[in-house]
This record gives C-alpha cells, structure tokens and sequence, in this order.
C-alpha cells in the first residue's frame, strides 16, 4: 500500500495518527518546559535561583531530572497488588494525548475535527480519578488509601459545576466542537467569551484547578499530612509519569480555557497559534504562582466550596445563559 | 527508712530559692492535695524524681496564672518498694510526668491508666537516675531549710495550704 | 442576614487571595537573596565572628611556638573530652611568663579572679596538643579559661571532609603552617 | 511482577506501643502511625491515630525517638560544663535554656550578674525567641502546605543568626551564657546591623500579613480548630502561646520576674478564641512584642562588664541546697531544678521543657477532628522535639 492510496482511503486517520505523535511530543516537551518552569517559578517567588547548575541558568535541569527518574530502580511495595500499582501511572498518562487531539490551536492546527471535542475531553479527563484511585488502592499504604479517597470524592465533585459553567458556553455558541467555539470569539479581549460570561470562566478555573490536583487544592498528593497520598510508594519513572500527566493535564485544562473562554487562536493585529499558546502558558503560569502562594484547603471545606458555592452559581449561571440565548434568540 | 509520718509546711520567701512553701505529705495523700490544689487553680509544672540517702523523693512543682511563686508537694517513698497514687485523674498532664519519673527512678505510679516507658524503650534495672548507695546524700542536706522544723505561719499561702492539709488529714 | 453577608465574606476572601497573589508576584521580581556558593562567597563581614575549631595561638617572638603552658586546665574543663594536652615538666624558670599580653584576652571578656592552672604552679613544656573536633561542642569554655591565652577560635568556615580523620588536629603542627604561610599572626587576635 | 501474598500483613502486630494503643480500637478503623518520619512531626514525633475515615478517633504521641537522657548528663559533669547542653535540648531557644541554666545556679550560689550583662542577655534572648517565631510561621504554613513562607522567614532568620554570631559566635545552638554574665560583650557593628534589623521589620511583617495572616485559606484552616478551653489548659499545664491563645495572660517574664524584664515596657499578647488562629496571632504578635523589647535594650544599654569580675570560673563549688527557676522560653515556660549536695557536680537537675506539657494535651484536643485539623494543631503548639525527649 502506497502512501496516495493511504491518503485515499483514510485521510482522517493519517492526520488522526500524524497529530497523536507530534501531540506526545508536544506533552513531553511541555512536561519538561513546565517542570523547569514551576521551579525557576518556585526559585524567584523565594528570591532563589531555582535550578541553576545543569546548563545555562539551569536550562538542561529537566533532562538531567528525566534521566536520573528514568535510571532509578521501580520498586513495587510488599503485599502491593502489582498488576494496579503499575497500571496506574500508564492509566493516568494514556488518556492525555488523546484529549490533545480535538484541541485546535489554530485555524487549521488541530488532531481531530469533530463536533463532540468537548465532551471527548472532559470524558478522557475522567480517566485521572480511576488512575488515582488505582495507584491508592493498589500501593498497599494507609496514606496513599486516604489520598485515593480524596481524590475520588474531589474528582467527582469538581467536574460538575466544570461542565455546567462549560455548558453556558457551549449553550451561548451553540455547538460542543471546539474549533467553532473558539472561532465564533473575536480577536480583541473584549469579543472572548470572558467577557460575557466572567462567573463562568472563573468557575472552570477554580474546578480546573482541583480537576488537575494543584495546590491549593492538591489533596490527593498533600505532603505535609499524607506524606504523599497517592504518589508515596511511587519510586523513579512510577512518580515521573504521574508528574508528566499532572503537567499534561494542566496544559488541556489551560487550552480548553484558551478555545472557551479567551478566544482561542483568535487575537489582536495577528491570529495564529501562538496568541493560542501564549493565552495558555498565561493561565498555567497563574497556576504555578497559585501553588507557591497558597496553603492547602482543608478536605471538607474543598467540598463545601464545590457544593455550597460553584455547583449554586454554575447552575444560576447557566440557567441565566439559556434565559438570554433564548429571548435573544 | 524515710520518715512517713508528718505533713508538715514550710514557707520560705520568695527568690530565695523560687518556691513559697514546700509540703511534705504522705503518699496516700497525694491524691488530696493535688485536687485541692486544682481546685484553687494551680497547675502542675511537673513532677521529678529525687534519690536521698532517706529513700525515694517525688516533688510535684505547681506554679499558678495569677500569683507569683510555686509550691512543692514533696513525697517520700520506701526504697524497696517505691510507690506512689497517680494524681492523672486530677491533673492528666501529670501522666507523662509520671511515666518519666518511673523511667528514670523506677516509681510505680499507682492506678495510672498508660504505664508503657515513655522516653526509654524499656525499663532499665538499676534505673538510669538512681545513685550508688554512696553517692546518696541525706535530705536534710539539699532541704536545710526544710528538715520539719514546724508549720511557718504568716504566710498566706502556707496557712491556706495547712487548711487543707488540716482538715483532710483527721479523715 | 446570612444571605447578606455571605457575598460580603466570599469576596473578601477572593480579595485576600489576591492580595498574597501580589505578594509573591513581587517578590518574583525582586532581586535574588541567595549566595551562589562556590562562585560567590558570603562577604567577610559575615565571616569574622564565626566560632570554629580551636586553635593555638603563637607566642610574640616566635609565631611557631605557642604560647600553651601545658597546664591541662583546657582539657581537663572540656565537655566532650576532645582536647588532648601532652606536656612534660620543666625546671622552674623564672624568665619564661606565662602571663598572656593580648591575644584571646581581647576575643572573651577577662576577669580579675582567674582560675589557676589545676595542678602545677609553674608552665610545663608543651609537646603536643590534639583536637578530636568531631565531638567539640564549641563552647568556648577552654578559651575562656585558658591561663595563657593560647586558645583562640579559627574562622574556618568552610571546613568539609570525608572522613572522621579530617577532623583530628594536631594543633600544634597547624600552628607552626600558620606561621611558615604567615597566616594570622601570633599578636594578633582577630575577633 | 509479583502476587500479594494471603496476608501480607501477617506477622506485622507493630511495637510495644502500637499493640498497646490497637488494644482499645474498634473493629472498623485504621491504625495509623504518623511519624516518626512524617513530614509535619517536626522531627522525630511519632502519633498514633486511631482513624474512621478522615476522622481521628484516637491519638497517642510516642516520645523518646531523640532521648538522650540530659539530666543524667547534667550528674555527670561540672556545672559550667553543661551549658553546651542547653542549646542542644531546645535548638530553637538555645538562649532561654542558657538562661534558665545560669538563672538556676546564680540563684543557688547567689551570684551576682552585671546590669549590661543583663541587658545583653535581655537582648540575645529575645532575638532568638524573635528567631524562634519566625521559624514556627515558616514551618508551620508548611504543615499547612504554603511552601513560600518559609524562604521569606528564613531571610529574616539569617540577619538574626548573623547578629547572634556576632556575640555568641554560634548560629544555632548557642552556648554564651556564664555564671555572672555573658561571655562576649557587643560592640557597636552588633548595634547598628541589630538597628537596621529593627527598621526593617515592620515592613517584612506586614508582608507576612498580607501573604498569609488574612489569607481566606488559612483562616478557614484555623478558626475554630484545636480549641484548649483553659480548664484543660490548667489540667495539662499548657504555658506559653498556647496558654496565651487560650486567654490567659501568663508570661514568666512577668509572673515571675527575673533578669532585668521588669524594667521594659511590652505587652504580653492575649487571644481569647483559644483556637489554632489565636495561637498562631498571639506568636505574630509577640514578634514585634520581642522586638519592641530587643529596641529599648539597645537604646538603654547601660555601661559595664559583660561578665562579673568575681564569677566563678572553671570547676567550682556552689553551695548544697535546691533550686528551681523557671525563665519563658519562646514554646513556654522552661524550668530548672537544681539540687546541690556542695560538690562539683550537680547532685540532681530536672529539666521542665514547654512541649512536653503542651504536646500531652494533643490526646485530648486532637479526637474528633480530621486528619489536616490534627496536622495544623500539632504545628500549631510549636513543637520542639528534642525538648520534649531531652
């Protein structure tokens, strides 16, 4: 088989197969660029240097952390089940690069054109609890069976007022594909659906917060009082991946905010994938100064914010959106 | 043989030596003073163990929020068969108190609900804080002051004290 | 009431998590309060008052030879029992004062009541003394005692080894490198 | 890849104390040991929880990880000898414990002490005591999970630990006290960089306010949580902050005068919410208490000597007879009973440490709450293990 006939029979699944190889590559590098990031973050918030000695300013710091995770021995703790222990970092890596792949970047930059983008994303994104919970329940450790249980309970909380305050968005356009909610934005910051929908967009990045287990919401990992949660019997790539999926995970939720709220590739003077990233790496670079400034919430009062306040003011909000798009419609 | 007999009061001026008076119970009577020490609000500062040439000597310092000095409840106890009441029931804190002194002097504190080591990991024979028979000192040497000389009265806190130890004692 | 209130509250505690947010935020761009060690050294300023090991101070003449009378009275005071003094005695010699004129008189306070040297009455000839500066607490107690003077602290801040043998002196044979470099010198307390 | 064995817990019944404390658990709940590597122990704490759920049910500290039997080292060495102790029992108030040693055996042998030498004193001790605080806030949001903090802490530290170098020639645990004095007077590099210091300071805690004083987050962690009722206080002689934030204004330096307090004009902070937030206030306020203190000192330094001409030195005899003399140590009060049977060595020497009383309360205040509420109470006492194991 020839590649023209390939293109011919199957266009879609060469582009799909194309973007899911560049997609990891894209996560791996972003991994690496956001661990150098939160440090050199982390460094200068602490007036520090961060990391320094492995390349300029510390540049190649990420590598050298790469290998030495890679190198190190993968313990499995005694009377783990090793089968779950193991499956839980590929479990909480795996689903992330196919939510890359409905996400458009630019006008044309995308994996996968289709009109259900959303709800492929915040389906895959539920795949992060079962990791979690696998790696808790699966590590044969007090800590990290409470650290599961947190993550659970967070997890499932979090994601409905997530989708309800997406949902007013989705109800204001119209449509679930990504590409056309990030179109039907305007270039200047006033056309984004920001704009318009503020209470929203600060619900999604509360609950996009806690969806990714980020301080101050970061009770599943906790160190302080779980030791580490889930992650504590994790050793070298076991604990790498996990740190690679947390980062990933931090990069879809900040471009789905991107395509929802901030007019995705659209932006002032010249449209184009890099008004994209930029707007992402923003909101991500808020979330890493967000973890170096906060202290943790405690579990119950992460609950009590999700049931008491984002849950009320997301279903007010969405119910006020479809008022509007109905009598304005 | 320590003298088990009196319950006699002492006052001294405070500074000279950082207490106001000094009690000298029996040990079953522990348990009262310590609750009518309690009661006029005084807390427990703690309780340490003393090797005398006379026997085993426990001090309970109690020190109050309001009024400057401390009391010293002294107790003395036999050699062979060092026991004391447990004042835990008054005062919990004491109960770790109580522990270290049986770490370090080897007292049995009687009627404590917890009576695992506390700072060893186990109990130690000879006990680490007891003397050599020939390094033991006679009390009257460390308490020169303090050797039965009589209730001191004028002093406040020491007549109050005796109150206590008055009434309860004809039981 | 509640009802009231509560938007109040929720927007003061947005508030505040935006006030710490500024906090952190310019203090990310305030310069750095770290010492890149080994391409940048804490200034000597910060340096002169740090206590290290001890060491032996030389005489005025000779800045080889210490001005130690051998009494013992530093080990002897020790703590940690690190100090290890090896004297011999010596026929009385009326010339040889043990009387310190600076030195560690200036680095710890000097009172008039001085102990005198426990055992002997006239200055012994020093013939080694060793510091096992693993177990030194560094009190001070054998500088402040010394009768002779002969103690000082070094400043020797960036002392690091791999093995327990790096830290045994012998003190003497460091003082007489002191004085062959012509380090600090004997007259000299350096506090 | 390997197959859990039928019980992989077979054979694993725990020590001595785990067995003991498993004895009363119910049948439904999880025995935890946190600690004695927990991050949040603050060293080698280790706690026992008895926990349904997120819920502490039960909780028991194990001491001793870190015992190492100072009072029997104290029988065996001359007095003077013993003050490199001192700043090893609690390396965090290394000063107060220098104190409370030399307070003790001046009071014994009636020694006199130098009006500068007690200023000096005065001024060393509530630098550290400042230095103490500063390292609770840092440590303590850590346990809360605020990571920052304790960089920004740890600058203020360092100028604190670059004076005290300058009079004690030490950074952590001090050992500077003499009988009759201090060994090194300060000299005017001390005075201007401890000046600076002051200046500076009203500016850094404000920043310390707005991070994290009014921070929502750590309000709702706090308001409310690990409340000591003062009966309870009383009963487990709680002193210190944690006596402070129940709404009891005890203080040694005022109860009990020693040194040269009594001519310094401060307030001794009271909370009355008795909760973990009040704690927390009461030991923000006591840093510019401290400083206030360390700011009259300096400006009051009268002349003199630094150590009495006639203090003992070396090995020396105080007289037989007992003592006790307590001093406030920036966790509570510290106490020393000395008794003397006239020779070289003291005959027995008790050391009261603050922790100690103030961590026996954790059993009764922790049950009953959740797991993180547990974390923040035992930062919230400002524990310091080794003096609570000596």
């Amino acid at each position: 088989m020839n590649g023209s006939s390939l293109a011919a029979v199957a266009p879609e699944l060469l582009r799909l197969g194309v973007g899911l190889l560049a997609l990891v590559g894209f996560i791996a590098a972003n991994g690496m660029l956001l661990l150098y990031v939160e440090r050199k973050v982390a460094g200068h918030v602490q007036r520090r240097p961060g990391p320094f000695e492995v390349g300029p300013h510390g540049l190649l710091q990420a590598f050298a952390d790469a290998g030495k995770l890679v190198g190190k021995q993968l313990a499995t703790p005694a009377g783990a089940d090793g089968l779950l222990f193991w499956a839980a970092p590929l479990m909480a890596f795996m689903p992330v690069p196919l939510m890359f792949i409905a996400i458009p970047f630019g006008e044309n930059l995308f994996g996968l054109q289709t009109n259900l983008g959303l709800v492929l994303i915040l389906s895959f994104a539920g795949f992060n609890v079962l990791a979690l919970c696998l790696a808790g329940w699966g590590s044969n450790n007090k800590w990290s069976l409470l650290g599961a249980a947190r993550a659970v309970s967070q997890a499932v909380a979090y994601e409905i007022p997530l989708l309800l305050s997406v949902l007013a968005v989705a109800l204001m356009c119209g449509s679930l594909d990504l590409r056309q909610l990030a179109g039907s934005q305007g270039g200047w910051p006033w056309q984004w659906n920001v704009a318009v929908q503020p209470l929203a967009f600060f619900i999604y990045f509360v609950c996009a917060v806690a969806e990714t287990n980020r301080a101050p919401f970061d009770l599943a990992e906790a160190e302080s009082e779980l030791t580490a949660g889930v992650h504590t019997e994790y050793s070298g790539m076991g604990n790498g991946i996990f740190f690679l999926a947390e980062y990933a995970n931090m990069i879809v939720v900040g471009c789905v905010a991107t395509a929802l709220f901030l007019g995705g590739s659209q932006g002032p003077f010249a449209p184009g994938p890099w008004w994209f990233l930029a707007k992402m790496y923003l909101l991500v670079t808020l979330v890493i100064f967000m973890r170096w400034t906060y202290p943790r919430v405690r579990f119950d009062q992460l609950l009590n914010l999700n049931w008491r306040w984002l849950m009320p003011l997301a279903l007010v909000n969405l119910l006020a959106t479809a008022l509007a798009v109905k009598l304005a419609g | 043989m320590p003298e088990l007999t009196s319950r006699l009061l002492l006052a001294m001026p405070t500074g000279d030596s950082g207490r106001d008076a000094a009690l000298h119970v029996k040990p079953r009577d522990i348990r009262l003073v310590a609750e009518r020490l309690l009661c006029q609000d005084w807390f427990l500062e703690d309780v340490c163990g003393l090797d005398l040439a006379d026997g085993l000597a426990v001090l309970y310092h109690f020190a109050h929020w309001t009024r400057p000095g401390r009391v010293v409840v002294r107790v003395m106890l036999e050699r062979d068969k060092p026991e004391c009441p447990s004042i835990e029931g008054i005062y919990p804190g004491a109960s770790w108190h109580e522990r270290e002194t049986c770490d370090f002097f080897g007292i049995e504190f009687t009627g404590a609900a917890n009576t695992t080591p506390l700072l060893l990991a186990e109990r130690l024979d000879p006990a680490p804080l007891l003397k050599r028979p020939e390094q033991r000192i006679p009390r009257g040497r460390v308490w020169p002051q303090g050797e039965w000389v009589g209730p001191a009265g004028g002093h406040s806190l020491a007549e109050e004290l005796m109150s206590i130890c008055g009434e309860e004692g004809e039981q | 009431m509640a009802i009231l209130t509560a938007p109040v509250q929720a927007l003061a505690a947005v508030w505040s998590m935006v006030v710490g947010l500024r906090v952190t935020i310019t203090n990310f761009f305030k310069p750095q309060e770290t010492i890149h060690y080994p391409r940048q050294e804490v200034p000597p300023s910060h340096l002169d008052s740090f206590r290290g090991h001890i060491e032996l101070v030389g005489t005025d003449e000779d800045p080889a030879k210490a001005r130690c009378i051998g009494c013992g009275l530093c080990a002897e005071l020790c703590p940690s029992f690190c100090l290890k003094v090896v004297a011999e005695d010596l026929p009385a010699d009326p010339t040889v004062s043990y009387e310190s004129h600076n030195g560690a008189d200036q680095l710890m306070p000097r009172p008039k009541f001085k102990a005198p040297p426990p055992s002997q009455a006239q200055p012994r000839k020093l013939l080694s003394y060793h510091l096992v500066y693993h177990t030194c607490s560094l009190c001070g107690l054998c500088v402040q005692n010394c009768p002779a003077g002969s103690l000082r602290f070094s400043h020797d801040v960036y002392l690091a080894g791999a093995s327990r043998g790096r830290f045994e002196f012998d003190l003497m044979e460091r003082l007489r490198g002191q004085a062959a470099h012509g380090g600090p010198k004997g007259g000299k307390a350096h506090a | 890849m390997s197959w859990p064995a039928a019980d992989p817990c077979q054979g694993l019944e725990g020590d001595l104390y785990a067995r003991v404390f498993a004895e009363g658990a119910r049948d439904d709940t999880l025995i935890l040991n946190m600690g004695p590597q927990h991050p949040s122990t603050h060293g080698v704490l280790r706690v026992l929880l008895e926990m349904d759920g997120e819920y502490v049910m039960r909780a028991e500290p194990v001491l001793g990880y870190i015992h190492r039997m100072h009072e029997h080292m104290a029988q065996n060495r001359a007095y003077v000898q013993f003050f490199p102790n001192m700043g090893r029992v609690d390396y965090l108030h290394a000063l107060a414990w220098n104190w409370a040693w030399a307070g003790a055996v001046e009071k014994l042998a009636g020694l006199e002490v130098p009006r500068r030498a007690e200023y000096i004193r005065v001024i060393c001790t509530e630098l550290n005591r400042v230095n103490s605080h500063l390292l609770w806030w840092g440590a303590y949001l850590l346990d809360l999970g605020a990571v920052t903090p304790i960089m920004y802490a740890f600058e203020d530290r360092e100028l604190v630990m670059d004076m005290l170098q300058l009079i004690t020639g030490s950074r952590l645990t001090y050992s500077s006290f003499r009988f009759g004095g201090v060994l090194t007077d300060i000299d005017t590099e001390f005075v201007s960089r401890c000046r600076a210091f002051l200046k500076r300071m009203p500016e850094r805690l404000e920043m310390y306010r707005e991070l994290v004083t009014g921070n929502a987050i750590l309000r709702g962690r706090l308001e409310g949580v690990g409340v000591i009722d003062q009966m309870t206080a009383r009963r487990y002689g709680a002193t210190g902050p944690v006596l402070r934030g129940s709404g009891v204004g005890y203080d040694v330096r005022r109860a009990e005068p020693y040194g040269l307090y009594h001519e310094f004009d401060y307030a001794v902070p009271v909370h009355h919410d008795c909760d973990c937030m009040a704690r927390y206030m009461v030991r923000m306020d006591e840093l510019e208490a401290s400083l206030s203190i360390v700011a009259q000192a300096i400006d009051g330094l009268p002349e003199g000597h630094c150590i009495h001409p006639d203090a003992p030195r070396g090995k020396w005899r105080p007289p037989a007879g007992e003592v006790y003399f307590a001093v406030e140590g920036a966790r509570g009060k510290i106490g020393v009973y000395l008794a003397s049977d006239g020779t070289e060595i003291p005959y027995r020497v008790k050391l009261r440490s603050p922790s100690f009383s103030n961590l026996s309360l954790f059993a009764e205040i922790g049950q009953g709450t959740l797991l993180s509420d547990a974390v923040a109470i035992l930062g919230s006492l400002d524990l310091v293990i080794p003096e609570i194991d000596r």
